[in-house]
């Protein structure tokens, strides 16, 4: 099959877990990677060793212990920094996760400031969107009078452009939305919406959850007019272990934003009867920071580098591809989304007709495939077409070809299990 | 009893024939107009999701009579199956009585395939022992019977 | 010496990081455990095996991985309910570290519900706190118009409660409050302050931070007069992993308490139109939650448990009254805080007269010993005691008492490096 | 070279006694009145803090005199001592010798040990060739250095 990483098996073998069986003596097919995905083993080494042999608070430690932690965690910021092309590596703040860089976002902007949102401004999102870029945009809006709206849908799963013009005005402050769909696959012209979103001022937050597993980012290279101004994404997506995500903003922009939490390192003075701030990237983490996690998804993304973005990618389409075409040769399926590989990510959500999502990955699991049933947390895209849940598969760069026959062999089983046609 | 020969990693003891008949053919299904009560709930992991009426006899508290329980439901086999049952069981029954049905179903639910379930009491229900074995399945048997509850809830207290 | 873990040698062996040798061939002195605490075994080990035998994720996922992960990350917050003696589980909410939960109470309070605070109102806090348990009220008043008001401190470091009448009012909608200061030590007399913050109505937030890795605590034998309404701690201070902390609350409170962060789990229902939201503890676990940081702190908890907390307690009193006693010896040394080892934990911060902490840091580490020097993120309580900085030894369950020999070796090495009398 | 005989895992290359004689005897310490920019600089990680003060001679742009630094600071020994070594370099110079004097203080600094100094430009600044091997305490060392060219850069701007 054209496309896949030369090096597969060399690849599969760096991932422990996918040498377990589960139940039955089965073996894993793991296609739930849109979810979270697996770990190489260079990842836990490095969290490991460094638990067993560097662990100690960061910044603030003076002694060989402290200044390996502080070496290791901010080198873990300079990977990041490279693996998305950021234009400065003091730009990149450590989260949560993906949830956390957006909510830090919208809480931000409803307090005093240049981009402060208040009553009368506009805040669009999109019908696809992920929860974690709707629920904090809902929760500004309300607690500061501006109004949400947002980009419907197209039949076949992209977004509707047609009412831009209607849509981003002078109004608009903000216009956030996902570079990849987790649901529908779907990968957004985030481009030609923020120079779009430039031309009236407004601030362009790209959710990249979905899209940094699988796209190579390079910030640095964008032309300034079709650049995020903030973008998103989560460690454990990344081959990289949960506890963290990633904020990269704009200078300008991050040091025009208030603080979000505070204490710890992130302040420059502090008297009972006021305070001041660190600079970036200082200033957003408040506490003591993800450090093992830091660590561990600067090897992750490193890793990622080695095998190379590009080879990733065209790794995943071949495998879109071929899942695209095995799933329509099942009687009473429908994948939801764009049906040509080259357009989407690798996550496939589909209908089988008389067998609901959660029975289907019931009979899915008990083969040993591990695929998503449920909404997805992206529920407004599922309302759009008419479901209340689907079923999800998501391959990454360790899923083989034979995996996705094993799923489709599943789909065939789970229609007879239920006596369809 | 299993439905289908060999069985796939419990799959079949999951998957009971009279699960797999209630899902395809639910009894009392659809929303009727006499109710005290109704409520919506949602399981918001996996999104399934009934719209239960609980329309009450006269009488006073606990002897009152279940008179009917309608319900509007979306989701798998085993939250829609499990309605089902729920409606069989508890319409007729008093209020006293259909709360020993639910305790017993809620136990047997949350015993991890541990308890033994009493047919007497049961009858079609008994067929989700399996279900108590796959943890993340639990919520979705219990979906209608917790929407039941709460509603029988606001419907005494509305009399109250 | 009286009090001393009796399996000293066997518990030390447990922590790999303490066999490590230091530049110039040295052993480890690790006398920073207020800082982060070392990591046992036990809790790597755990952390491993789910990244390479469980790793998924949770609630969403139907299939085996996905059971085992929510199991064992469910299982992470029963023992941490256990460990404080929560009354109820589902009141354990983990956050990404102690600042996180703090700032989420601080945060929260802004906004429209039962507890909200506004112009008007007073917050009271003490000068003794971490900053992190300042800036979020200090943040909470500037935007909200409340005033922050403060406990003084004694000149032998405890709190000034002569004046309580006159700070906890009628106007007081908060007390928010360390249980042990991570600077002097001292052990605030939390039901008290409780007590009284209670008739007036005010909520009770007490930083357990440092209180948590070394007392017992059992809050659901507290009565409930004495009970903290909110109480935070955080992971990697109590032999877990970094990227995790942990905010209890009661039910009632954290029912009343508006969403923090939107999006993941948090959810009923989202539509584009609007959202409802899920009960504790998901309402406050927006996104995907730190999975094996959860894990690895129920390890950890579990791992504490078994050594016991009353004995660890005792153990830190112990080498905490040694180490006062030795400190004692040397000249121009001058302990912050209260000298009796019995109201206090077991960091102690000290100045040495003629030279800088930074530079008493620095000669120590050259000696394998490891300490902190600079504020400890508290400012206002070194500025209380005049001075700029300290430095600050901390012990745990693995400090032996030749440790604290070696460290008061150095600090005489230290006077005569920078030739003091 | 080293101030203690046995050298304790470089200690003494970063203790040298000049860096130990400028901390206990600092030069032109203290602040004084003429100033055309202060600055207030702090170490967030560990509190380390200088007033700053620059006072510049008549002229245009790079060719005016460093008339005058004065400062008052508080911090450890490597922070106080560079401030003492900075006002001793700087002060007389013109701003453009300044500003190579400063640009080749830091280069040694964040040199991680690598660099060799040049003691015909940065005299007794040199002794500070080991501070660059303790990364925490190069902030240290550099306090001033940065509050210095903040402060010229501000009095720059008064004047256009
Ligand atoms: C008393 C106290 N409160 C809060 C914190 C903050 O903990 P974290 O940095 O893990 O958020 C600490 C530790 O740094 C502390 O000692
Ligand atoms: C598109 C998208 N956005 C945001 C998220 C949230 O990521 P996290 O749960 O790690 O915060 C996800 C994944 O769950 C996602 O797929």
């Amino acid at each position: 099959m054209e496309g896949l990483l030369p090096e597969l098996e060399v690849i599969r073998a760096d991932f422990p877990i996918l040498e377990r069986t589960l139940a039955g003596g089965l073996p894993l097919v793991y296609l739930d990677s849109a979810n979270t995905s697996q770990k190489p083993q260079v990842v836990i080494d490095t969290m490991v060793d460094h638990l067993e042999r560097h662990n100690a608070n960061i910044a603030r430690a003076m002694h060989q212990l402290g200044a390996e932690s502080t070496e290791a965690f901010e080198t873990g910021r300079d990977k990041v920094a490279a693996f998305i092309g950021a234009p400065e590596r003091d730009e990149v703040i450590f989260t949560k996760n993906a949830s956390e860089a957006l909510n830090l976002v919208a809480n931000t902007l409803a307090w005093a400031g240049e981009h402060q949102v208040g009553a009368g401004d506009e805040i669009v999102t999109t019908e696809m969107e992920h929860h974690s870029n709707i629920v904090p945009w809902q929760l500004l809006a309300e607690r500061t009078g501006a109004t949400l709206r947002w980009f419907g849908l197209t039949d076949d799963g992209r977004l509707d452009l047609s009412g831009i013009d209607d849509l981003i005005t002078e109004r608009t402050k903000v216009v956030s939305l996902t570079w990849v769909s987790n649901m529908l696959g779907t990968i957004n012209p985030i481009a030609e919406i923020a120079r779009k979103a430039h031309t009236v001022g407004a601030l362009v937050v790209v959710d990249a959850s979905q899209a940094a597993p699988q796209l190579p980012i390079d910030l640095a290279a964008m032309p300034v007019e079709e650049r995020p101004d903030l973008l998103a994404f989560t460690g454990h997506k990344v081959v990289g272990p949960t506890g963290i995500g990633v904020l990269w903003g704009a200078r300008a922009v991050l040091d025009a934003l208030p603080p979000f939490l505070g204490g710890g390192e992130m302040i420059e003075t502090v008297r009972m009867e006021g305070s001041t701030y660190a600079g970036i990237p200082h200033k957003f983490e408040a506490g003591t920071p993800p450090i093992v996690e830091a660590i561990g998804l600067g090897a992750a993304v490193e890793y990622l580098g080695h095998v190379g973005m590009e080879a990733i990618h065209a790794h995943e389409q071949a495998i879109t591809g071929y899942a695209l075409e095995g799933l329509a040769t099942v009687p009473g399926l429908t994948v939801l989304g764009p049906l040509d590989a080259a357009s989407r990510g690798g996550a496939i959500s589909f209908e089988l007709d008389g067998v609901h999502p959660h029975d289907i990955a019931q009979v899915l699991d008990s083969r040993g495939v591990a695929v998503r049933a449920g909404h997805h947390c992206a529920k407004p895209a599922h309302a759009r077409f008419g479901v209340q849940a689907s079923t999800r598969m998501s391959s990454y760069l360790y899923t083989r070809p034979d995996e996705i026959d094993a799923l489709i062999e599943a789909l065939e089983y789970t229609r007879r299990y239920f006596k369809l046609g | 009893m299993t439905a289908h020969g060999t069985d796939q990693n419990g799959l079949d003891a999951l998957y009971q024939e009279i699960i797999l008949d209630h899902y395809k053919h639910p009894h009392n299904a659809g929303l009727r107009d006499d109710f005290e009560a109704e409520v919506h709930h949602v399981n918001p992991t996996c999104g399934d999701e009934i719209t239960l009426r609980v329309h009450l006899g006269e009488g006073e508290g606990d002897s009152r009579v279940v008179a009917d329980v309608s319900y509007d439901s979306l989701g798998c086999s085993i939250s829609q199956a499990s309605a089902s049952v729920l409606t069989d069981l508890l319409i007729g029954k008093s209020i006293a009585e259909a709360m020993t049905i639910h305790q017993e179903f809620q136990t047997l639910m949350q015993g991890r395939g541990q308890v033994d379930p009493d047919e007497e009491v049961l009858e079609d229900g008994i067929a989700f022992a399996g279900v108590a074995k796959f943890p993340a399945r639990v919520k979705c048997a219990l979906l209608s019977w917790m929407a039941w509850k709460d509603a029988t809830a606001q419907a005494l207290e509305e009399k109250s």
